[in-house]
């Protein structure tokens, strides 16, 4: 009996959102009569952290505290339209359109503000925790509240934005494949360590050592927790899940989670992640999405560090103890690569 | 353990902000800890229906005869529901923005096409009375052969999935069955190249597994409007989908969701809305059609299975002359989103490398198995397991390191990708830096020195089609493989001859790649097919 | 056929017509109205319906319901007091260890399970507690740091 | 919901109930029968349940232990003078569902881990109605879904100290279901192996002996040499099928390799 390790590497690049039909969303964003504001979507919080990334863009926008925006999801009513969640879109189509309807909105906000302070809106500037005051003269300053009051009460203005983000259809040459796919691309490496039981086939991820590149981390958390679960599944991808264990053939499927595999609290490793922030230029404050790319460097990597282990290479997913065993058998036994 | 490298890129940052890059708590976290998040179910509804559907037992049968009078007086029983009743029995999702025809019905009329198509529908005052109903339908059924595999689909004489693609492919601009990419000469790439490596990739069928199932209620509201409480991950999607099959107005139908129960790609096939809704409309209740955990795992349309080709001509001083890949996307029974995860597919190759020649086929193929649709990634990351096992197996063709490998090929700002688009705002080789560096998996200086702003450390000539292949300074020459130096290293990919143990920068080229490469180009092909018995 | 079915429920008494063979899952969801237990395969396989009954973790979708009569039924509803959340729900949030919160319930429960009969547990333990309970989104390392968390948090309030 | 629901203080009473119902299944931990329900299995017309006390029965003797079909993997795990069963008994799924699996239902169990343990135990199982009062658990598992009677209790003699050995080999950690399980009772008699009992779980439809290697244990020593005969012949016998956990072929393959760890103390419990 012998366990062999070894580690492999991949590198991806993810394109951002779709190329089909159009890509657009829309945002709502207004103010209460006391200053608090409301962002208003269609789009869906699915786990990801929809309602949490537009509100902080939101809040960095319009120069108010997080606290006094909040996110309403997925009411056909009252949310204009968006594409939906999927494509890894969300965070930059969406966020942008939020970041342009808090841009209206802001501007009304200092337009009501300079004439509540009779100076010019230019030379106005908000602090951040819910005053607006003048450049360079921060004792002649405004609450937020006390502007919303006034625009709703005396000067008849609505404190509010509409904002629409959209990345027009790109035509596909028939012929070439020219096409504009995606406006911006996240990346990331990763390296998977891992452990095989050369008697058994049985593959252990021992550690993953990865970067990503998002743009920017709108919020290092929710970041954390896409990397996290993400690379979770891609493991879980690349070891165990089928609902199809014979495929192409379509017998003898799950119907459940215990016959569905998936890898259990128990069969975690460390994870090592560094995050890069290049700005997308068209990204909300430089975001992109990274809600589907953080899986994808995992199954290669595991593929290549099961070969650095034992010599074998295993082409079809997921990459079952029992094609290991079979591949260890057709070699005559397992080979690491660095014996090689 | 994430660490954020600041500084990295810092030059084209402004990180004064106040709100965003904070780690703020989740708006919605509360309501998850404390069990008051209201998903699409959380809602209680006096005289609540249920509606299940019967599925088809074959993969591909006519159906010659349904007998649903029993199941229309068992107990509980309120309503049946037939293909006759869904106004518009024919959909496909991507109509929404005119690509691709009308191709599946949401009750099947004449013909099912994979086992566990929807048939018909029992509405009762209970799921259980709807599933004991279900039992008391006879279907009588003539079977029809079948077709499993996407490379038997498109032989000649193959089944035919569907009328509507008889060649079991989908129709690209009225004109190809495939997604065309062309960029250069492969041709002429793999002439120049020292070794060609052709390999085969096979992707699993994935389940979403979304710990919250498939579900809606759509229940009667005033003036004739309903309002369906959803799972969906695209509210105006599923939305115009089911005004569409239910022949009404957008305006009608009142959609409230936007808390999902995850998704990753499986809640956008709107797969219970128009239903629920027309079961609304005939019964005048409020019904709830919600898939259970074993329909979800076997019939909740799955991520599909790719089988991917790819030739690659390599030099051994570590340049990828020319790639070329020809995929093959499993859709099953019907298109939902497939037909673009292909083209999503053939924008994506040859991958975040700079290749001059580049030639790739994608088929969206049919064939009689559930109906595969988005999940996390479709398109890119069955390609990525495809591109990235390559990539190592190019590495050890000729004896370079892995990293070293992808970052002398890895696409730098200015670069012309295969999709005739400027490369920009690129950090591929950033993070593999970092990467190396946290692993302690040593690469040499000049490629720690790369980037992946313009030139990046190698210079190229020309740009397109017509560009000659990159060469690399100062770490490779056109003459000989690139200098290397001996790692202590624990079995990383290695590769596939001894390194000489630390060369002198003088050093002669390495030894040949493995047996036969010295005989003009030596092909590798896959050793494991592992087709089972 | 209706049964009549009395249990406490988070130390309230409740009472409720509930379907012959009604699993207790349906009955706190539909009769009683407590919707804060989530069913994600009504098979015992995912863990999302997890209570406690009699103080012990039982999977809801596969308690016949009549069998809790007169019985303690916990769910996450009951899990805060007043105004104050639970030591667990304080360490679920700091660690960020829902995404989209279907399972958390069900997590909760299974914890709270534990750290009633071990209030400093391993990193095994808490693995062991939360074996039956699937999370898709969250990769359960930070489910399994908030647990080790409530769990360090409890033993500074006894101390 | 159209099941009824049928208590019983007396066991005896349920027997009969079961045996004169159409469509009746007793209720046990709920695992097996409660998700049947759910699923509205038409077979499935009638609960039939017992309150009986003696269920929930543990007498543990110097010599022999009785368990009642009632009794919890919980509670068996909350039992010291049961510590040689808590291996198996923490196999069994998560917490909750120890909470509910029964030492009865698990005879019935497609996965019975508990079972498996049981068989090499040499456990006999009483049983209530349908005639037959006694039988072997090896018996029992061979008719049991035809078996109409009721189990009401399990007993057998208690193994030697650390005699027993009981693993899982499952993918999903730390409770999956098992691709298979092994369980031997290996009792050593100046030095060599007496009367070896070996047991696989998911090998077959049913938990089932591994007699070939049970004879080829016979009189060796308990070391590589002592066990290679036993190791040939392990696969002798069974017909482990494909599901979706794993091949019917890679059963095969690590069988013989589990085993041996399983033998040579070479397994983490």
């Amino acid at each position: 009996m012998a366990k062999h390790r070894g580690r492999g590497v991949a590198t991806i690049n993810y394109p951002i959102g779709m190329n089909l039909g159009g890509d657009p969303s829309q945002a709502l964003v207004h103010s209460n009569p006391t200053g608090k504001f409301s962002v208003a979507l269609s789009s869906i919080d699915l786990g990801q952290g929809m309602k949490s990334v537009t509100r902080q863009i939101c809040a960095e926008t319009l120069g108010v505290p997080v606290e006094d925006v909040y996110v309403d999801t997925a009411d056909s009513d009252t949310g204009p339209h968006c594409m939906g969640s999927f494509a890894s879109r969300g965070t930059h189509r969406v966020g942008n359109a939020v970041m342009a309807a808090a841009r209206e909105a802001r501007a009304v906000m200092m337009e009501a503000a300079a004439e509540e302070l009779e100076v010019d809106p230019g030379d106005l500037e908000t602090d951040g925790r819910g005053s607006i005051r003048v450049k360079g003269a921060p004792h002649r300053s405004i609450s937020v509240r006390d502007v919303a009051i006034a625009a709703q009460f005396r000067q008849g203005r609505t404190i509010s934005g509409r904002g629409i983000f959209l990345v027009p259809l790109s035509d596909v040459d028939p012929e070439t494949g020219e096409m504009s796919p995606a406006t911006c691309y996240a990346h990331a490496c990763l390296i998977a360590e891992v452990e095989v039981d050369d008697e058994t086939g049985e593959v252990t991820v021992l550690k993953m050592t990865s970067a990503y590149e998002v743009g920017r981390a709108l919020n290092p958390r929710l970041v954390e927790q896409q990397l996290v679960g993400g690379s979770w599944m891609g493991a879980s991808h690349a070891l165990y899940e089928t609902p199809e264990p014979y495929y192409p053939d379509t017998r003898d499927g799950p119907r459940d989670f215990g016959d569905y595999l998936m890898p259990g609290p128990g069969d975690l490793c460390p994870h090592d992640i560094s995050v890069l922030e290049r700005p997308a230029p068209d990204g909300p404050f430089g975001a992109k999405g990274i809600g589907e790319m953080c899986a994808n460097p995992v199954l290669p990597a595991v593929a290549n560090a099961i070969f650095a282990a034992v010599g074998v290479r295993i082409d079809e997913l997921p990459i079952t103890p029992e094609k290991v065993l079979r591949a260890l058998k057709a070699r005559g036994g397992a080979a690491p690569a660095r014996a090689r | 353990m994430l660490e954020l490298r600041k500084e990295i890129f810092a030059d084209e940052r402004d990180d004064n902000l106040k709100e965003v890059g904070q780690p703020t708590q989740r708006q919605d976290m509360l309501g998850h800890v404390t069990g008051t998040s209201a998903y699409y179910d959380d809602h209680r509804l006096a005289g609540l229906l249920h509606l299940k559907v019967l599925r088809s037992l074959h993969a591909h049968a006519r159906i010659r005869s349904i007998d649903d009078s029993a199941a229309a007086r068992a107990p509980g029983v309120k309503r049946i529901i037939r293909a006759a009743d869904v106004p518009v029995n024919l959909n496909t999702l991507l109509s929404l923005i005119q690509f691709g025809k009308d191709d599946e019905p949401s009750l099947a009329t004449d013909v099912v096409r994979y086992k566990g198509e929807p048939i018909l529908g029992v509405v009762a005052t209970s799921e259980h009375a709807a599933r004991q109903a279900l039992d008391l339908v006879r279907v009588s059924y003539d079977p029809l052969p079948a077709v499993f595999d996407v490379e038997e689909a498109l032989k000649p004489g193959a089944p035919s999935v569907n009328a509507i693609y008889p060649k079991n492919t989908f129709e690209y601009y009225d004109k190809y069955d495939h997604q065309k990419l062309r960029f250069g000469d492969v041709e002429a790439g793999f002439a120049q190249a020292d070794l060609l490596v052709e390999e085969r990739y096979q992707m699993s069928p994935i389940e979403h597994a979304p710990v919250e199932t498939n579900g809606s209620i759509a229940v009667p509201d005033t003036n004739g409007r309903f309002v369906v409480y959803t799972s969906t991950q695209a509210l105006f999607f599923s939305l115009d989908t089911a005004a569409k099959i239910n022949a009404m107005p957008s305006n009608q139908l009142h959609f409230i969701g936007g808390t999902v129960g995850g998704g990753f790609g499986g809640k956008v096939d709107t797969l219970t809305e128009p239903l629920a809704i027309l079961a609304a409309r005939l019964t005048g209740a409020p019904v709830r059609y919600r898939l259970s955990r074993h329909e979800e795992m076997q019939f909740g349309s799955p991520r599909g299975a790719e089988r991917i080709y790819i030739k690659d001509g390599v030099m051994r001083d570590g340049r990828i002359l020319a790639r070329e890949v020809r995929a093959y996307f499993d859709s099953g029974a019907y298109t939902r989103l497939s037909s673009y995860a292909a083209v999503k597919c053939a924008a994506h190759i040859p991958g975040p490398y700079t290749i001059p020649n580049v030639h790739a086929d994608v088929f969206c193929v049919f064939t009689n198995r559930t109906p595969s649709t988005a999940m996390r990634g479709f398109g890119v990351t069955a390609l990525d397991f495809a591109l990235e096992c390559q990539m190592d197996k190019l590495a050890v063709a000729i004896g370079m390191d892995p990293i070293e490998f992808r970052i002398l090929n890895a696409y730098r700002d200015g670069d012309m990708k295969a999709h005739r688009r400027e490369a920009k705002n690129c950090a591929l080789i950033e993070c593999a830096q970092v990467a190396a560096e946290k692993a302690n998996w040593p690469i040499r200086e000049e490629f720690r020195r790369m980037s992946s702003r313009q030139g990046g450390g190698v210079t190229r000539t020309g740009g397109g089609a017509d560009r000659t292949p990159a060469r690399v300074t100062p770490a490779a020459t056109t003459t000989g493989p690139p200098q290397r130096v001996a790692y202590e290293r624990p079995a990383a990919a290695a590769p596939a001859h001894p390194p000489p143990p630390a060369p002198p920068r003088s050093a002669p080229p390495a030894a040949p790649a493995p047996a036969g490469s010295t005989h003009g180009a030596p092909r590798f092909s896959s050793v494991f097919g592992t087709r089972r018995r | 056929m209706k049964t009549p079915i009395q249990f406490r429920l988070n130390g309230e008494e409740v009472a409720a017509f509930a379907d012959s063979g009604a699993n207790l899952l349906d009955v706190l969801r539909e009769s009683v109205g407590d919707l804060s237990v989530k069913g994600g395969c009504w098979q015992g396989t995912c863990g999302s319906c997890t209570v406690l009954i009699d103080g012990a973790p039982r999977l809801s979708c596969l308690t016949l319901a009549e069998s809790c009569a007169n019985k303690s039924v916990e769910t996450v509803a009951g899990l805060r007091r007043g105004a104050d959340l639970h030591p667990l729900q304080i360490a679920f949030m700091d660690r960020f260890a829902a995404q989209c919160g279907y399972c958390t319930p069900g997590m909760l429960m299974a914890a709270k399970a534990l750290l009633n009969r071990n209030p400093n547990p391993s990193r095994e333990d808490v693995i062991e507690a939360i074996a039956g309970n699937i999370c898709r989104c969250t990769g359960y390392e930070p489910i399994i740091q908030a647990v080790l968390d409530a769990a360090r948090s409890g033993e500074r309030r006894r101390a | 919901m159209t099941v009824n629901v049928k208590t019983f203080p007396r066991l005896a009473d349920a027997a009969s109930a079961l045996s004169s119902e159409r469509g009746a299944r007793y209720l046990a931990g709920g695992t097996l029968v409660m998700r049947a329900v759910n699923e509205a299995d038409p077979a499935i017309e009638t609960i039939v349940r017992s309150t009986d006390p003696s269920l929930l029965h543990i007498a543990v003797s110097s010599g022999r232990v009785e368990l009642g079909a009632g009794v919890t993997m919980a509670a068996v795990l909350a039992e010291r003078d049961l510590a040689f069963l808590h291996p198996v008994a923490r196999a069994v799924g998560s917490p909750a569902i120890r909470e509910a699996a029964t030492v009865g239902g698990n005879l019935f169990s497609p996965r019975g881990d508990f079972a498996t343990v049981l068989l090499v135990l040499d456990a006999t199982v009483m049983l209530v109605g349908g005639g037959q009062r006694e039988l072997p658990l090896d018996d029992f598992l061979a008719r049991r879904e035809r078996s109409s009677a009721l189990v009401s209790s399990i007993a057998f003699r208690r193994p030697a100290a650390d005699a027993l050995r009981f693993a899982k080999v499952t993918r999903v950690h730390p409770r999956g279901m098992s691709v298979l399980s092994i369980a031997a009772q290996l009792p050593i008699a100046s030095g060599k192996i007496a009367g070896a009992r070996i047991a696989y779980n998911g090998m077959d439809h049913r938990p089932v002996r591994a007699k070939a290697a049970e004879r080829a244990l016979e009189n060796h020593t308990l070391d590589a040499a002592g066990i290679a005969s036993a190791l040939s012949v392990a696969t002798d016998g069974t017909s482990p099928v494909d599901d979706a956990i794993a091949s019917a072929w890679w059963r095969r393959e690590i069988l013989p390799i589990y085993l041996r760890r399983l033998l040579l103390g070479a397994v983490r419990q």
